[in-house]
């Protein structure tokens, strides 16, 4: 019987199952009723402000999560950026207000349409919901789908746009063609070379990870809320083996061969 | 150059002038190049989506169907698609959307422990002392600091309250979360910068690929562009 | 109204940014002015490490990926100009090839750009162009292994194994150098993985600006021997070469926006900062 | 029996999937499994390809259907305007489909090529470029020092900027000296944190994947 041995590292996997168990216990305590407390990310509140003031001026509220086939690496942020979509069209809702969604993501075009048909029928404001209106696939090619989001956020003249999910290099297409029709904006991306692009010209921007801590937050439901306390194991996990990686190398112990086995 | 070229590089000058022409006002010529554009760009996403199909579907089913059957599974899973337009199969469509968002996931699941998590750990593990080279070890530390930095200003749910008089260790998670808040701008302000190169690099190619030769193209659609903005702005 | 509210007004029409923009970019390319040009120690290396007939000897074979679209092509094709004509003066035989489907447009331009550095260069003997080879990651796998084993016939369909250039170098470690030229990131990757790692031939990378710090691992961990970054580079190269091409012509051009774009930010921020006081002061 | 069939099992389907493709990445078993798993793992990227081209052509019906739609509106120049759209899609295609029907790959097809030459590239540079335009206006309108950490990111931006062209060989010979040693030290170091989160973002996101507790991508909730 041939060893099992593993071919992609024990350790990664070791960590990547650590990981998963932390987020799991918290999601469990959390079941028991005691909400775990999240710090506040400025960015989340503002949506809320975001889609109050576009209903005061009379304007919809745009949002858009990206283009891309889903079946990529890239699938988590997708997710992440549908989280928000359903947070925002329950917002929508709430107050009453217009939304554009546009993507590029053929596979969801579906769940963006029910997602918003859920939230407008359950805020009791079915009027507000048509399907050619609320949800815009917009084609899967990159500068095809730029040009259609830049056009429809001056066109719709949007009081609020936001953006959460991977984007490339059409990011700062968005966030100017937003900032010149006089929008308010929201956006969020855990492509790195991209961050920069939102931090710089948007009002509030999600940076990296904290589009995941935002799906989650909009959920609503304190024991998804409660796996994001795993993410912070992680960085704490990730602290310690840093520090003593770093005592460990003059003693001329190198850790990070342990790391990689 | 046969005169289909011509006419074509002389689409494209103009083309290319309408799109840029958003920038100053959205008008009735970009809102043409735009859709024209929407419209190919959808015929090439279908004509990527035959050729695919066609490459990893029909002729695999054509040419063996016995061990290619479960081909048709996907196929079938890609025409329940098409039920999100009834009332009672909308959720059909399901099966096909789970595999894709499984798959992806599955992508993004096995390469983060080691790429995301452990290669950045190693590298931020550098000697923190190296008595002849002092450059190197004020650089060591800087790298090191401003990587703890950035840890601790991603924690959540895990951080020392501030309640009235501040604690040492709420002293310390404020230090390291403005190292981390610090050392984010300078990546931020970096990497702005450099993409000015490349932008505007690309601005000169388009230069010297579609204006320069078609001098006359471009020099016509600017001047309708002109008209078309301030046909706009006037209107507005 | 203040001066600086009215700069603040005048300024913060986007079409006025937008015209001077344009023309700070157009005007220098017709009329290239020819500012000063400084060149880094990273770009000396690589020209210093093909001069060097230890590492390049004379008449060596070098294979050159090119793998970026036309977009790319103002940042990048200056570079391979630049070093085509090095490397041509050392009479080294070059091995063009590419496994991007853009890459014979790119080669075409390429050829037209630079016809002086071409003449006297016959080819089949000084230089061979293999065309587009599918199959990304895994051609460059089989590329290493053996050059005729993966493709059969060059551009123009002449069968790789009459040409005297693939036969001599049929595989990686014939090659003095690999110069991989991508507008990508993946592609620096592949060379590594299948080129470097095996057969420890030498790579040298020609990358836009932007994904430029994405590869400095493989430079610093010594997996390539050096990296030609954007049109500074390529504008430096072409100092170094002695040949004035579009690298140091779109330098100005570079310089020009790069100074109104420091402009526009510094004067944003006067005004800004003047907003804000003079608020305050209306505050107390 | 209708919860079953519409959620239960299509989300046993993605932990089922999720579970075998991570376990079997990381775990050589035995000979047997192996090969069994390059056999299943081929055939899944198969039918995730299959499954991605459906939903990109259902995706373009879709915006047959949009565009249908909104030339009935009353606004007369959207008539054109989605006219443009369907006109040049359904011709796409059908050089698409000649191409495949006379079994030569589509770019080949001569018209196709034509439409993607001198429409689709310019297009889409031209939409890549455009970018250059909204840094000008982004670093007029947003490039503005709100707070301390902005005043640092506009110091290092303008050093760098100075370091990569000749603007800063007139003024200093040692701005590129700095620009190098920011673009491998500090920034290096910044990015790091960021595609930490990264992963532990999708290792968490892919727990509530696995339990069921991400179901958005499901859509409705029954």
């Amino acid at each position: 019987m041939d060893i099992i041995y593993s071919k992609a590292g024990v350790v990664p996997f070791a960590l990547l199952v650590f990981l998963m168990l932390a987020g799991y216990y918290f999601m469990r305590k959390a079941k028991g009723g005691k909400p775990i407390p999240v710090r506040k990310i400025a960015a989340f509140d503002a949506i809320e402000e975001g889609v109050a003031r576009s209903v005061e001026m009379g304007r919809p509220v745009h949002f858009t999560l990206g283009y891309g086939p889903l079946s990529t690496s890239m699938a988590p942020q997708y997710l992440a950026g549908l989280g928000v979509l359903n947070h925002v069209a329950r917002l929508c809702g709430k107050y009453g207000a217009n939304l554009v969604s546009t993507l590029g993501v053929p596979e969801l075009i579906a769940a963006e349409e029910e997602v918003i048909r859920d939230a407008y029928y359950s805020a009791g404001k079915p009027e507000l919901y048509n399907v050619t209106y609320n949800v815009r696939y917009l084609t899967d090619q990159q500068f095809a789908y730029a040009s259609a989001v830049q056009a429809t956020i001056q066109r719709e003249n949007a009081g609020t746009n936001i953006m959460v999910g991977p984007f490339w290099a059409e990011s700062l297409i968005f966030v100017e063609a937003g900032a010149a029709s006089g929008a308010f904006q929201v956006a969020g991306t855990a492509r790195e070379t991209q961050i920069p692009f939102f931090v710089l010209a948007a009002d509030y921007s999600f940076i990296g990870e904290e589009i995941f801590a935002a799906g989650a937050m909009a959920s609503g439901d304190n024991v998804t809320l409660a796996s994001i306390r795993g993410q912070d194991i992680g960085k704490l996990l990730s602290w310690v083996l840093i520090v003593v990686g770093l005592v460990l190398l003059p003693l001329g112990i190198k850790l990070a061969t342990y790391l990689v086995m | 150059m046969s005169e289909v070229e011509v006419m074509g590089a002389w689409l494209a000058a103009v083309v290319v002038v309408w799109i840029y022409s958003f920038v100053y006002k959205d008008n009735v010529l970009y809102r043409f190049a735009e859709h024209l554009f929407v419209g190919t760009a959808a015929g090439y996403s279908i004509a990527l989506s035959l050729d695919s199909l066609n490459k990893t579907a029909f002729v695999p089913l054509g040419k063996d169907i016995v061990t290619n059957w479960h081909l048709i599974i996907p196929l079938l899973l890609g025409l329940t698609f098409f039920l999100k337009y009834s009332k009672k199969y909308y959720w059909v469509a399901r099966y096909g959307i789970g595999v894709n968002v499984a798959v992806g996931a599955a992508l993004a699941l096995r390469t983060a422990p080691m790429a995301n998590i452990i290669k950045q750990i190693n590298a931020a593990i550098v000697p923190l002392w190296t008595p002849t080279d002092l450059q190197t070890t004020f650089n060591n530390w800087l790298m090191v600091l401003i990587t703890l930095g950035g840890l601790t200003y991603f924690i959540f749910t895990l951080f020392p309250k501030a309640e009235g008089k501040s604690t040492s260790v709420h002293k310390i998670y404020r230090a390291f979360f403005l190292i981390g808040v610090y050392g984010m701008m300078v990546g931020f302000g970096a990497l702005f910068a450099n993409t000015i190169m490349t932008r505007v690099g690309f601005l000169i190619g388009i230069y010297l690929q579609y204006f320069q030769p078609q001098p006359y193209a471009a020099i016509i659609a600017v001047v309708l562009a002109v008209i078309a903005i301030a046909y706009a702005m006037r209107r507005k | 109204m203040t001066a600086i509210e009215k700069i603040d007004k005048i300024l913060s029409t986007r079409q006025l940014l937008y015209t001077l923009l344009i023309i700070a970019i157009i005007l220098p390319l017709i009329y290239p002015v020819g500012l000063p040009i400084g060149i880094s120690s990273r770009t000396k290396a690589v020209y210093d490490y093909i001069q060097d007939d230890s590492k390049v000897p004379p008449g060596s074979h070098v294979l050159i990926e090119i793998y970026y679209e036309v977009a790319a092509r103002a940042e990048l094709e200056p570079q391979v100009i630049a070093l085509m004509k090095q490397l041509f003066e050392k009479n080294c035989k070059l091995v063009f090839l590419s496994t991007i489907t853009y890459g014979p447009l790119a080669f075409q331009f390429l050829q037209a750009s630079a016809p002086d550095v071409f003449e006297g260069k016959t080819y089949g003997e000084d230089y061979v162009f293999l065309g587009y080879i599918a199959g990304q990651e895994s051609a460059v796998a089989s590329l290493a292994k053996s050059i005729t084993g993966t493709v059969a016939t060059d551009n123009y369909g002449n069968p790789t194994s009459s040409l005297p250039l693939i036969v001599e170098a049929n595989d990686a470690s014939a090659y003095a150098l690999v110069i991989v030229a991508s507008s990508g990131t993946d592609t620096f990757g592949w060379y590594v993985r299948q080129w470097y790692t095996p057969y420890h031939t030498p790579l040298l990378f020609g990358a836009l600006s932007v994904i430029a710090p994405s590869i400095e691992p493989y430079v610093n961990a010594g997996q390539a021997v050096g990296m030609l970054t954007g049109q500074r580079s390529a504008a430096e190269y072409e100092l170094l070469v002695g040949r004035k091409g579009l690298g140091i012509a779109s330098m100005d051009a570079q310089s020009f926006a790069h100074g109104l774009i420091l402009v526009f930010i510094i004067v944003g921020n006067i005004v800004f900062a003047y907003t804000k006081l003079s608020k305050r002061g209306e505050k107390k | 029996m209708g919860a079953v069939v519409r959620r239960n099992i299509p989300q046993i389907i993605v932990t089922i999937i999720i579970l075998l493709m991570v376990i079997f990445y990381f775990f050589y078993i035995s000979s047997e499994v192996r090969t069994a798993f390059n056999t299943w793992d081929k055939a899944l990227t198969d039918w995730v390809v299959v499954i991605t081209a459906m939903a990109a052509i259902v995706g373009g019906v879709d915006i047959l259907r949009y565009h249908v739609n909104q030339s009935r509106k009353k606004e007369p120049k959207q008539v054109f305007f989605s006219g443009i759209v369907m006109i040049m899609e359904v011709i796409m295609v059908a050089f698409a489909v000649i191409a495949l029907s006379s079994g030569i790959s589509i770019p080949t097809q001569q018209n196709f090529q034509w439409l993607y030459t001198y429409i689709y590239a310019p297009s889409d540079a031209a939409m890549y470029s455009i970018l250059i335009f909204y840094i000008a206006s982004a670093s007029y309108r947003a490039f503005r020092v709100r707070n301390p950490p902005a005043l640092l990111l506009l110091v290092v931006a303008i050093l760098v900027m100075l370091g990569n062209t000749s603007l800063g060989e007139l003024l200093w010979s040692g701005l590129l000296p700095i620009r190098d040693w920011i673009m491998t030290v500090p920034n290096t170091a910044a990015f790091r944190p960021i595609t930490m989160g990264l992963g532990f973002g999708i290792i968490i996101l892919g727990l509530r994947l696995l339990l069921g507790k991400e179901t958005t991508w499901m859509g409705r909730r029954e």
